[in-house]
């Protein structure tokens, strides 16, 4: 061995191979990115179907149902996230890795994001319209979906984690995740519908932002550590 | 009787307290069970590899 | 003092300290139970406001506050197990998942009781700490499936504990953003806590420590059964369940 | 330089059954340490609980004398794995699956194409690994081991899915690494041949 004292690249140079990675897969399986997308319109379409469309009702939970149909998809695309690397080996490979597990971890959660929560924002407007929903309303809406995104990607990816390899996984993972995302719904919702009855609704906004740094600063730590564990 | 009806509030308050002292019991009494079964399984295998010695 | 624990911390050592220590617990916790619960339906003046369904509030604050005592635990002894990989620890959570789920939904129950006559509905979506108790008994059902899913218990115990700590900074969560959430939409006159007589306060403190040591006590029965499962391979469970006299 | 991997007392459990208790070896530059025993009787675990990816009941692993645990990064660093399963992505060419690899590793002087034109795999590079036969795909795995360039190889089962050639090749591979002065950690249910020298370790 000739050249031993070699540096590891450093970590940002991981976490974007490890994105562009994910990237590059989601790329060659578009059905992973657009199923969601799919069910997200889905619920919105049912909402009226069961309730009737009576324009002050679609206009009254608008951002309720919109914000509950992204919280629903996100979690259908979060079962996958580990999934497939823990059936091939890869997930061995990256726990072996000289770049630091949370890293990676954030990476994988990066690209997760990048292929449901930002089309997701990008689609909700949309639906949106089809709710009645005034155009600088579907502004605060598009924000606080980006914002709340985030944060379901990386609190969802603790749970797809420690569910990884379970045979009654998908189950359970709605029912890990379900009630530690309710407060970002709550925190979503009433903004959007604050804004909608011309209320101040920033600091829903502001919340949700400290939410989302929160967990990208805490989550990939627990996600690394579940990993570990899980993949024992 | 009077003290029992609680002015027309006794039929919530007395099913709350008898609602805790079913939970409590209930739980007490599962616990039970499990703690005897867990004995005897591992008294049973542990008798049965005796005798095979 | 950390002979002790070390000591306190072996499984046989423990196994025959709760038996003994268990009914210490229980019995005083009975006796603070039988008086409280004495006082606070027949000696202790009735609430000005609520009448007599304030009483309800002797079951259902001692319930609720146990709830939160048990997800403490479960949490803290999980972080022990995974930091110091002390076995006990994650004994402790396991035992302590189930009971705080029950004092959690009797909480949820007798709150709801308390709701009809003063709120005229059993339930209020409205109401902060009922929402926040419910989310809290979501979080039990999830801690226990993922415990009941893994079948290795090592590997069970770790990732539960990982789950528990997670939960334990999104309770506070929870809280805050259900506070918010039920001061936009404030229907109904949410109950103002009114001033307690001394009377009154001392009942429910006696409650409160009765059911502490009530819950102490079913804590460590159920501990002694996780112990005796998880250490059903050892040399001093096959000696004391093989002697003459017998074990318990 | 030379490097040193060593073990103290090593015990792990699974669920029910013990696995191994107080192993202990040492394995210097040049060496290769084999793990013999009979299929799912716990090879692999030691295997990757050596690489730390299982957490013991009791013992430490070290690396250069320095327990593993506290130097994850530099002893991940210096180690590259081979499993069954291979950790290629199926949808991705053979190049891209090697791209992402070299990525996170320390910058390394050997020549991609060589390593290519050696395995015999230069022709498929463009090809999805999918599409590729399970030696085909088996080849592309000792190619990321390769191209790592790193002291220390762990092999579970390095012979499966491979012909003869394949074979020979692999067992080539392996000494000319330790001939360089890499190691190696091999776990295999048959017998291996090798010039160089072996230490045994039987798993019951």
């Amino acid at each position: 061995m000739t050249t031993q004292e070699r540096q590891i690249p450093g970590m940002f140079t991981g976490l974007f191979a490890m994105t562009r990675r994910d990237l590059l897969l989601a790329w060659k399986r578009p059905g992973d990115v657009l199923n969601p997308l799919f069910f997200f319109a889905m619920v919105c379409t049912l909402f009226p179907l069961a309730v009737g469309p009576s324009a002050e009702q679609l206009e009254f939970s608008g951002p309720g149902v919109l914000w509950v149909a992204a919280l629903l998809s996100t979690l259908l695309s979060l079962n996958s996230l580990f999934l497939s690397d823990f059936e091939d080996g890869s997930l061995d490979q990256l726990l072996v890795s000289p770049q630091p597990l949370p890293v990676l971890v954030l990476g994988k959660t990066l690209a997760h994001w990048l292929t449901s929560g930002v089309p997701l924002v990008i689609v909700s407007p949309l639906l949106a319209i089809t709710y009645r929903m005034p155009p600088s309303v579907i502004g605060v809406m598009m924000l606080t979906l980006l914002l709340g995104t985030i944060s379901l990607s990386l609190l969802g990816s603790i749970g797809a984690a420690l569910t990884v390899g379970l045979h009654r996984g998908t189950a359970l993972l709605s029912l890990l995740i379900l009630p530690l995302a309710m407060p970002i719904m709550i925190l979503g919702a009433n903004a959007v519908s604050l804004a909608a009855s011309n209320d101040v609704y920033t600091t829903g906004i502001w919340a949700l932002g400290a939410y989302a740094i929160a967990s990208l600063s805490l989550a990939p730590y627990a996600t690394a550590a579940a990993l570990r564990i899980s993949n024992e | 009787m009077d003290g029992l009806a609680m002015g027309g509030y006794g039929a919530y308050v007395w099913s709350c307290f008898g609602l805790t002292l079913v939970i409590v019991v209930f739980s007490e009494w599962r616990a039970r069970i499990k703690h005897k079964r867990v004995y005897r399984d591992i008294e049973v295998r542990l008798k049965a590899l005796e005798d095979r010695e | 003092m950390w002979t002790w624990f070390h000591k306190l911390a072996s499984p046989p050592h423990f196994y025959r300290t709760a038996a003994i220590l268990s009914p210490w617990l229980a019995m005083p916790g009975l006796a603070l139970i039988a008086w409280g619960a004495w006082q606070g339906l027949f000696v202790v003046p009735m609430d000005y406001q609520q009448g007599d369904a304030f009483r309800i509030i002797y079951v259902h604050v001692p319930s609720a506050y146990l709830s939160l005592m048990a997800y403490m635990i479960m949490a803290t002894s999980g972080a022990i197990g995974l930091i110091w990989r002390m076995k006990l620890a994650h004994a402790v959570a396991a035992s302590a998942a189930p009971i705080g789920a029950a004092f959690t939904f009797l909480a949820l129950a007798t709150g709801s009781i308390w709701g009809r006559p003063m709120w005229g509905t059993w339930w209020e979506w409205g109401d902060p700490r009922m929402m926040s108790e419910l989310i809290l008994l979501f979080l039990y059902f999830g801690y226990m499936a993922l415990r009941s899913a893994i079948d290795d218990t090592a590997k069970a115990d770790k990732a539960s504990a990982v789950l528990a700590l997670v939960g334990i900074v999104n309770v506070v969560i929870v809280h805050f953003s259900v506070e918010w959430w039920s001061s936009l939409h404030q229907g109904q006159t949410v109950f103002k806590k009114g001033t307690m007589d001394a009377e009154m306060k001392t009942a429910l403190l006696i409650m409160i420590l009765g059911f502490t040591l009530l819950f102490g006590a079913m804590l460590l029965r159920r501990i002694r059964t996780e112990v005796l499962y998880r250490e059903r391979r050892t040399r001093w469970v096959r000696e004391m369940i093989l002697s003459p006299e017998g074990g318990s | 330089m030379t490097h040193k991997l060593s073990a103290d007392n090593l015990t792990l459990i699974r669920g029910e059954r013990c696995l191994f208790q107080g192993l202990s070896f040492a394995l210097e530059s040049g060496g290769l340490l084999l793990l013999e025993g009979r299929n799912g009787c716990g090879k692999t675990s030691l295997m990757r609980a050596i690489a730390g990816m299982l957490s013991l009941e009791t013992g430490q692993v070290f690396w250069d004398e320095t327990p593993v645990e506290k130097q994850r990064q530099e002893f991940h660093g210096a180690l590259v794995w081979l499993a069954h399963r291979t950790g290629l992505k199926g949808d991705l060419t053979l190049v891209e699956n090697l791209g992402f690899e070299r990525s996170l590793r320390a910058q390394s002087s050997v020549d991609t194409e060589s390593v290519y034109e050696r395995l015999g795999i230069s022709r498929l590079k463009k090809l999805i690994l999918r599409s590729l036969s399970a030696g085909q795909q088996r080849r592309v795995a000792l190619a990321r081991m390769l191209l790592a360039d790193v002291p220390l190889w762990f092999m579970d089962e390095p012979f499966t899915n491979l012909d003869r050639e394949g074979r020979a090749l692999v067992i080539e591979l392996v000494e000319e690494h330790l001939a360089k002065g890499g190691m190696c950690v091999m776990a295999a249910h048959q017998d291996v041949e090798l010039k160089a020298p072996v230490r045994r370790v039987k798993i019951q």
